[in-house]
């Protein structure tokens, strides 16, 4: 239920891993106690794309492939990155030896393509090249062969996610739902107490690959006895209990939180910059908001600035940005970005006029399951009705919106976050599919431009104009960027920050 | 009468009793004070009761009769209390003391061992949820050392005493498995188990049936024939007083207004009130004709006063017949011959 | 007696009855197709309708509302459409800490309000009854909610004393998780305290007014004596009623105050499975709170026949 | 115990003068004024306007400018607190006007005829097995969250309460003398049930009515708390302490004066309540 | 008074085999069996007996408060038992109630007028300042005063409340009263009043009354008949002057020397019962009174005793009747010697 956005989970390139390396060496032993947003509604990571979900699920199922701490492809159940053939279609992936299930039983092959095939057919990710494979077949024992009918370079980092993860699994444990948790990781599941904890206890028969720890690759150390997942849905209350020191990790906190979390003994803030960007979805379909004047009213209407304030507090927790990637990012650009953050309600009401706005309300679908969609969602409404709009905020929970918002009928506004993507091609209102249905024969004509051109530079110069066209046509307004709070305790050593925060390689300080 | 030493907290040393007095009420008075309003319930009543002898304290209802009982057992419920007078009582060991400013520990001495009581609701009295065995065996075990055992056999033998059949099997049975007049006989068991001096029975038979009230005024007569206590007795019921009373006390709105023996008073009564409530029982040889013909009843007119809004001088004035000018300044009790006192100006025209 | 307890026991039935169809009525009552919410927008019309077969919705109200009764008497209460397991688990897993918060919160309301309303009555009007009588109106203002937030905010992460919430660790021990009862618990406690303080106070003062209350004192007992054997034994027949059906009804406010402290309560799933929209859980859990409810409701009657004997006969 | 047993207290003090001497009824009128007051001349005494946003003074504290501090969109608590007033006593009276509306002919119909009584009164008593707060979750997750489905859930919740009392009293009064006078002169069952039973039900139900109000803004604010109530953009209490819940500890005045607001109210209506019984109840009445 | 099965002339009610039972969670209560008497116009008749004897129910059965079980209550020619609920509202104005308890009988929210107006809005016998001047004459007529009518009931003394019942039942004009126990809830230096006002109010407006008591020299004052009822039966009945010289029945004869007379010096030849009244739930077979009787013998355990006329209207339910009366009359001769 608790889907997140951050669709491809790739990199936030932004983020440095290793930050925080042991001051000392690190003890074995002890059990941290992770506390989570909220209760995954399953432990199988195919089915669903949530970002709980990865997180949780990484400890016990592991994937071929997997990102070091650069956001590069690394082998993880998988000996070695694959060999690809000349016409990029078939792939080889030779296997680790010797790696058990929690079952004790060797992975083999046959696991791999039985795991791959549930993973096609189930993921909503391994949906996305189901219909481009030819064939999964085992070669031998430990090998495995992908043949695609055509090209598709973002195979190996589908493989690599961990939502929506293509994780091995046992052959002869395929169902749907999963009965049993079977997986290869570090730790293993011990017990679930829906809505009070998962507990993860340290898999004795565990290989890690040699060497060093490197970000989600390398080696994975078995320090901790136990980590144990905790939902406490009230960001409030994990607040609370990580000063009271009753959480040694806390994920997602508001941000309002961080001074109180400075300066205390039993934990401390960890910060995530850049972490995502807000945007308001416009329905490009159907609805007053297909007139592109309306939209720009909207545009004009709104205050970034102030919505990005209200949503996350002091100035160091956002930047008021318009261009679709951040300064780090070899995307940046500020093309077309004058359009952005008006709050001009005259410009707005004049426009509005132009397109022969009738006075019907705007209706605006956010859900309070994201907090600051929900803050946002009221300060725009403040602007718009300064414009003179009518705005008719429907509250939700998430499901309902992501539910309501495939009906192009029942809205005008909807708001959602993303992360940022290496590969802009990913970003999620851009295809025509995605509700609010983008689609202008300009936009067709650059994307297919930009996902056919292999030249680096050619691209971002085409990027440049996608930005440009994102601003004249208002297919969407883009908030800004925000980053994100987390705390842990200063017991817990060896932890890396990361959107998927894991746990292997940590230690607790006794 | 005139005692000199009533100095606080009264011991045999310093009151007397003459000898066959067993309980004596000077001039008490016991207020219901809330706020600014003052109820005189009981204003000025004065009696003596004898070893072995039944007064009988008459009056409607408000007239104070029952307050004047529960103040000599110094049982006035919040925000009763006594502000005047004595309640001189003689113990056992043959002491006298002022029920009045006894401390409550002593009181609580007395009460049960020295007065027992007995109510008007012999269904609601007893504890529902006691076997009446428990509850005549708490009384034994409170004021004598005895065990248990000795408790129980002694109930039992109290049982007998009021004629309960099958007494070993009533002990063990809740009070809800009785009829009322059973029930009155166990609080009379009750009442009776540490063998009181004085019984104050609180309007005892109101509640019941004739037949049965006819059963409990011959047992409190045959009782105090044999165990030689004093009974005050509260009632409404003038026939009730003819039966069992020596003594009667006739009380109208907070204060005594006749007393004396019961076959003066009532062969000639000398208040108007007194008069007044007799002669309006029916009676067919005094309101019939010959021919079977009903004269009207001698009614007394108008109604019983508020407690709050008591005309000033004699309450009873309002409803007088005699009514005369004098009247609204209070009589006093006047002794009109020996043992007959009446609270009217015009006693001698009755 | 018998009699008593054959009246007693068809009357539950009755009622209980009543409860299962009120909730029938209340989950049909839902706008919205179950079948729908279940599969989730993904679902695709077939999957939609070969569920509502599975499910009985395409029948007859009369025939579903059968069909809901025939499994309830399997004690089948349905499957829980997010956690993937029968409703009656979840119940199960979660009976534990709301069975405990509810002991200790009716443990520490009567601690509070039996003597405070004992002694209210019994001087009444006094200084110490108004102050008695003015703070349990307050405690019966206070939101639970708000009060476990102060309570967590000063006792928990100010002091540290007690845990912010949850329930411990997979392997906490009897202790650690009664730590994490004691302030919801507290809470729970003081709110409901007020309306057994109320009530205990009322009940002893119609009892003290009884007239065995004076005769008891007529036989020369001691007033403690007098209040607690004589009123009280008698004032706590209501008052166990009361003091029944709070913990019965106290259910109500957990499932606020197990939502404050995080608690993996009965009220808790109740109140994420609204958020859920899981509808069998909802239902299951309607359908056991009131059965309870009327089971406790069952187990007082039955407790008269111990406490007062006017019943038994 | 009986004290004065005279049955007529000569003269009847007027009914200010009854209220004046019942401090805690005096203070509950007083306070509960003041907050209805407040809530229905917010737009003449708020100094913003509730749902003015000012993000630069997001989460102001308290101080001369903002009296209760600002919230996080800098709106003004204070202005938010008596607007929120508005809807949370109109949720309590609506809801409690329709438990009345309910209760009262429910009761009635079940105390006064036999034959519907068996079913009447077990609908009551296993709605009575539902703790209210769980029985208006469910029924607001049914009916879908707003404000009207909050009242009527409410409502419904709060209706079994009256209507058993009124049932109580019902089978009481109809047994009574002066019923069968009515009866003995043939008057018809209807005026009987209104002239003779609901009138002499007036005083149990409006004391009942005053804590079921009361009851039902607890409850409203708890629904809103749980996020299954009004939406939460709509200010009541309730909604505001759940706004403010994230920001306990850093921004307690948002959370803190709402309750305060709440408890106020909550402690007023159960004042007036209490001392309406007091007032009202002859048996009582008697005994002061 | 009659024993004829068939309703008498001379009587305005007739009430044949009169039968109530309850059904209660302990069984089921015989409160009434095969009670018959007659109500002779322009007479009172009293109904004694002790706390559940049936008394009051019996009165409630007749006014139909009460659904009878079973038995026929000719009023003037008609029986009431078979009239539907409606036919019944019509004759609610020829038969009123009075009631025992001068505080629960008036509706403490209405006002004494609208109390007493009510019955006159109910049966349409006045409107507007004809109807106030009604009520001003039906509370003149019970000794009260106009102005009273805007009064509450809580501010009367039991006196006055029981003038107000009076009032309201007099305000259809009914033919008969059934009065149950209207005095014993009141001060005995009321009572006389209320019962001069009673017997005033029979005489001038020529009603018949139906006087329900268990205070036996009220009703040997009051009644010119009397039924004696013990556990729901009659045990003897005839003109009160007749029952009260010559008790014929030995539960009477117990009764009337229970009473406690107001005279210190009256002889006190007093039969003591011995125990309860039995529960009406399981009454004894046979005679009921059999149990406490001192003249059982074991015939009475065995056959409802029959009633037997002794004289004229007087009839006595007591298989040993005529036997006792030979002995009684022997006794007295002996004392007489």
């Amino acid at each position: 239920m608790l889907r997140t956005l951050r669709y491809v989970g790739a990199a936030v390139a932004a983020l440095t891993f290793g930050s925080m390396q042991p001051a000392e060496a690190q003890q074995r032993g002890g059990a941290a106690t992770v506390a989570t947003i909220g209760e995954p509604n399953t432990l199988d990571p195919m089915v669903s794309a949530g970002d709980l979900l990865g997180m949780i699920t990484q400890h016990f199922y592991e994937t071929l492939y997997t990102f070091d701490k650069n956001w590069e492809l690394t082998p993880l159940l998988a000996e070695k990155l694959p060999e690809v053939s000349a016409d990029g279609k078939v792939y080889t992936i030779p296997l680790r030896q010797g790696v058990t299930f929690h079952n004790s039983q060797p992975m083999t092959a046959k696991d791999v393509v039985a795991s791959l095939k549930r993973w096609t057919d189930l993921a909503s990710r391994g949906k996305l090249v189901a219909g481009n494979i030819q064939a999964i077949e085992a070669i031998d024992d430990n090998t495995v062969r992908l043949t695609l009918k055509e090209p598709f370079a973002a195979l190996t980092a589908l493989l690599a996610f961990n939502n929506s993860a293509a994780v091995v699994m046992p052959a002869d444990h395929m169902e749907n739902p999963i009965k049993e948790v079977i997986g290869t990781g570090p730790y293993r599941l011990k017990e679930r107490k829906a809505d009070q904890y998962i507990q993860l206890v340290r898999f004795d028969g565990y290989k890690p690959r040699e060497g060093e720890p490197n970000g989600f690759g390398g080696a994975r150390k078995q320090y901790l006895d136990e980590i144990r997942f905790v939902p406490v849905p009230d960001a409030n209350t994990r607040v609370e209990g990580a000063l009271a020191g009753q959480f040694d990790y806390a994920d997602l906190l508001p941000v309002e939180a961080y001074d109180r979390l400075r300066g205390q003994s039993k934990t401390e803030p960890l910060m995530l910059e850049s972490f995502g960007w807000a945007m308001f979805i416009m329905n490009n379909k159907q609805g007053m908001m297909t007139k592109l004047d309306l939209r720009k009213a909207v545009q004009a209407a709104l205050n970034a600035e102030d919505m990005l304030a209200a949503a996350f507090g002091k100035p160091e927790f956002y930047s008021v940005d318009g261009a679709m990637y951040p300064k780090s990012y070899v995307w940046r650009t500020e093309v077309g970005t004058e359009a952005y953050n008006q709050g001009d309600a005259d410009k707005a009401a004049a426009l509005a006029k132009k397109a022969g706005y009738d006075g019907s309300p705007i209706r605006i679908l956010t859900s309070r399951q994201y907090e600051f969609h929900y803050k946002m969602a009221q300060v725009a409404a403040e602007y718009l009705k300064a414009a003179g709009f009518k705005v008719d905020l429907q509250v939700v929970d998430w499901a309902t919106l992501v539910q309501r918002r495939a009906e192009p009928a029942v809205w005008d506004i909807f708001i959602t976050h993303s992360p940022f993507l290496p590969e802009p091609a990913l970003i999620a209102p851009l295809p025509d599919t995605y509700p609010g249905w983008w689609a202008s024969e300009t936009k067709n004509k650059l994307l297919t431009a930009f996902n056919t051109e292999m030249d680096q530079k050619k691209r971002i110069a085409i990027w440049a104009d996608i930005q440009k066209l994102i601003y004249e046509e208002v297919p969407f307004y883009k908030v800004g960027d925000f980053n994100a709070l987390t705390a842990k305790s200063p017991r817990l050593q060896g932890f890396t920050a990361s959107p998927w925060p894991y746990f292997w390689n940590a230690s607790l300080k006794q | 009468m005139v005692i000199t030493a009533s100095s606080g907290v009264g011991t045999g040393a310093a009151l007397a009793l003459p000898p066959h007095v067993q309980l004596k009420v000077e001039d008490l008075q016991t207020y219901f004070i809330q706020g600014a309003s003052t109820v005189k319930s009981v204003d000025g009543v004065s009696f003596s009761l004898s070893r072995g002898q039944t007064l009988a304290v008459v009056g409607e209802s408000g007239s104070g009769k029952s307050v004047t009982s529960l103040t000599i057992m110094r049982l006035l419920a919040h925000p009763g209390r006594i502000v005047g007078g004595r309640v001189l009582y003689r113990l056992r060991g043959g002491d006298v003391v002022d029920l009045a400013q006894l401390p409550e520990k002593r009181m609580r001495a007395i009460r049960g061992r020295e007065i027992a009581m007995i109510f008007q609701e012999p269904m609601t009295s007893l504890n529902p949820l006691f076997t009446v065995g428990d509850q005549i065996m708490e009384m034994i075990l409170l004021h004598e050392s005895v065990s248990r055992d000795e408790a129980r056999v002694r109930a039992k033998r109290m049982l007998e005493l009021v004629e309960i059949p099958a007494p070993e099997r009533r002990l063990d049975q809740y009070p809800h498995e009785m009829s009322g007049g059973m029930r009155q006989r166990v609080m009379i068991a009750l009442a009776l188990s540490c063998n009181p001096s004085l019984l104050i029975a609180d309007e005892p038979t109101t509640a019941l049936d004739v037949t049965i009230q006819a059963q409990i005024l011959d047992l409190l007569r045959r009782l105090q024939k044999e165990i030689g206590m004093s009974i005050l007795f509260i009632t409404h019921n003038l026939g009730v007083v003819a039966e069992i009373a020596h003594e009667v006390v006739v009380m109208y709105a907070g204060r005594v207004v006749e007393q004396g023996l019961v076959l003066n008073v009532f062969e000639r009564p000398r208040h108007p009130y007194t008069r007044g409530l007799l002669a309006c029982i029916p009676d067919v040889r005094r309101d019939r004709t010959e021919g079977g013909g009903r004269r009207l009843l001698n009614a007394i007119p108008g109604n019983v006063p508020s407690a709050l809004d008591l005309p000033t001088g004699c309450a009873f004035a309002p409803r007088c017949p005699l009514v005369v000018d004098r009247c609204r300044e209070l009589p006093p009790l006047i002794p009109v011959s020996e043992d007959h006192l009446s609270r009217c100006w015009r006693y001698d025209d009755l | 007696m018998t009699r008593y307890v054959i009246r007693r026991f068809l009357g539950m039935i009755a009622v209980m009855f009543t409860v299962v169809t009120i909730v029938f009525v209340i989950v049909r009552v839902a706008p919205g197709d179950p079948a729908a919410v279940m599969l989730g927008p993904d679902a695709t019309a077939a999957d939609i309708a070969t569920l509502r077969e599975k499910l009985g919705l395409d029948r007859p109200l009369i025939l579903q509302y059968l069909y809901f009764l025939g499994q309830l008497l399997r004690g089948d209460l349905g499957q829980s459409i997010f956690l993937n397991m029968p409703v009656l688990s979840a119940l199960a897993e979660r009976a534990e800490p709301t069975f405990f918060l509810t002991l200790f919160s009716i443990l520490i309301a009567s601690a509070i309000a039996l003597p405070v309303g004992i002694l209210a009555a019994y001087k009444r009007g006094s200084l110490f009854d108004q102050v008695a009588t003015t703070l349990a109106m307050l405690a019966a203002s206070i939101p639970s909610f708000w009060l476990g937030l102060i309570f967590i905010q000063v006792f928990a992460v100010r002091f540290s004393w007690f845990p912010v919430s949850g329930y411990g660790g997979p392997d906490a021990s009897f202790i650690v998780r009664l730590s994490h009862l004691i302030l919801p618990a507290t809470t729970l406690g003081i709110v409901s305290s007020a309306l057994i303080t109320r009530f205990t106070r009322a009940s002893m003062l119609d009892v003290l007014n009884d007239d065995y209350v004076r005769t008891a004192r007529s036989k020369g007992m001691g007033e403690f004596q007098v209040v607690m054997k004589h009123a009280f034994k008698n004032a706590l027949i209501p008052v166990l009623t009361v003091i029944g059906l709070t913990a019965a009804l106290l259910v109500s406010g957990a499932v606020v105050t197990e939502t404050v402290f995080s608690l993996p309560g009965v009220g808790n799933l109740v109140v994420s499975a609204v958020l859920r929209r899981d509808y069998p859980v909802i239902q299951g859990a309607l359908l056991v709170i009131a059965a309870l409810y009327v089971l406790i409701n069952f187990v007082i009657d039955m407790l008269y026949l111990v406490v007062d004997p006017r019943v038994r006969y | 115990m009986a004290v004065t047993s005279s049955p007529a207290i000569a003269g009847r003090p007027g009914l200010v003068s009854l209220v004046f001497q019942r401090k805690s009824l005096l203070i509950g009128l007083v306070v509960l004024g003041a907050i209805t007051v407040f809530a229905v001349l917010a737009p003449l005494i708020a100094p913003y306007a509730p749902n003015r946003l000012s993000v630069v003074n997001r989460l102001q504290p308290p101080s001369g400018r903002w009296w209760f501090g600002t919230d996080e969109f800098g709106r003004d608590i204070f202005s938010r607190t008596i607007y929120a007033g508005q809807l949370s006593l109109l949720v309590g009276a609506a809801a409690t006007l329709l438990a009345a509306a309910i209760g009262i002919t429910l009761g009635l119909v079940a105390g006064f005829f036999r034959k519907a009584d068996g079913i009447v009164a077990r609908i009551i008593d296993a709605m009575m097995a539902f703790p209210d707060i769980l029985l208006a979750i469910s029924l607001v997750a049914a009916l879908g969250p707003s404000l009207a489905t909050v009242i009527v859930a409410l409502g419904i919740v709060y209706a079994p309460r009256l209507a058993r009392i009124v049932r109580a009293s019902t089978l009481i009064i109809r047994e009574l003398p002066y019923i069968e006078a009515a009866r003995a002169l043939g008057v018809p069952t209807w005026r009987i049930m209104l002239r003779h039973v609901l009138r002499n039900l007036v005083s149990p139900i409006l004391v009942q009515a005053t804590f079921i109000f009361a009851y039902a803004m607890l409850a409203e604010a708890s629904l809103s708390f749980l996020g299954v109530g009004v939406s939460p953009e709509v200010p009541t209490w309730g909604t505001m302490i759940a706004a403010g819940r994230q920001y306990v500890g850093s921004a307690d005045w948002m959370t803190l004066f709402p309750g305060i607001a709440i408890v106020l109210a909550v402690l007023s209506l159960q004042l007036v309540g209490d001392g309406l019984r007091d007032l009202l109840d002859p048996r009582l009445r008697k005994d002061l | 008074m009659t024993n004829a099965s068939e309703p008498n002339d001379g009587a305005l009610l007739s009430v044949r085999n009169l039968e109530k039972q309850f059904p209660t969670s302990s069984g089921t209560v015989r409160a009434l069996s095969d009670v018959s008497f007659d109500v002779r116009r322009g007479c009172i008749l009293g109904i004694v007996g002790e706390s559940g004897s049936g008394k009051t129910t019996a009165g409630r059965c007749i006014l139909r408060l009460i659904e009878p079980s079973g038995g026929e209550a000719i009023f003037d020619g008609v029986d009431l038992f078979k009239l539907s609920e409606k036919e019944l509202r019509a004759y609610r104005r020829r038969l009123q109630i009075i009631f025992q308890d001068p505080y629960s009988s008036l509706n403490p929210r209405m006002r004494v007028g609208d109390i007493i107006g009510e019955a006159i809005d109910t049966h349409r016998l006045a409107r507007g300042a004809a109807r106030e001047e009604r009520i001003a004459q039906l509370l003149g007529r019970v000794g009260l005063r106009p102005e009273h009518a805007r009064r509450y009931p809580h501010e009367f003394s039991g006196g006055q409340r029981q003038r107000i019942g009076i009032a309201r039942a007099l305000a259809v004009e009914p033919e008969l009263i059934i009065a149950d126990e209207p005095v014993s809830a009141l001060d005995v230096s009321v009572q006389a009043q209320v019962l001069n006002l009673m017997q005033e109010l029979q005489q001038q407006l020529g009603l018949t009354m139906v006087f329900i008591s268990h205070d036996l020299s009220v009703v040997e004052y009051l009644c010119d008949d009397i039924v004696v009822l013990y556990l729901g039966r009659i045990m003897e009945m005839g003109p009160a002057q007749e029952v009260y010289a010559n008790p014929r029945h030995p539960y009477t004869q117990v009764l009337l020397s229970a009473v406690p007379v107001a005279d210190p010096r009256a002889k006190r030849d007093r039969i003591i019962l011995k125990g309860d009244i039995p529960s009406p739930l399981n009454p004894p077979s046979g005679c009921v009174f059999r149990t406490r009787c001192p003249y059982a013998v074991q015939a009475c355990a065995e056959i409802v005793p029959p009633r037997e006329d002794v004289s004229r209207d007087h009839s006595v339910a007591c298989i040993r009747q005529a036997e006792l009366a030979g002995q009684r009359e022997f006794e007295n001769q002996e004392n007489l010697l």
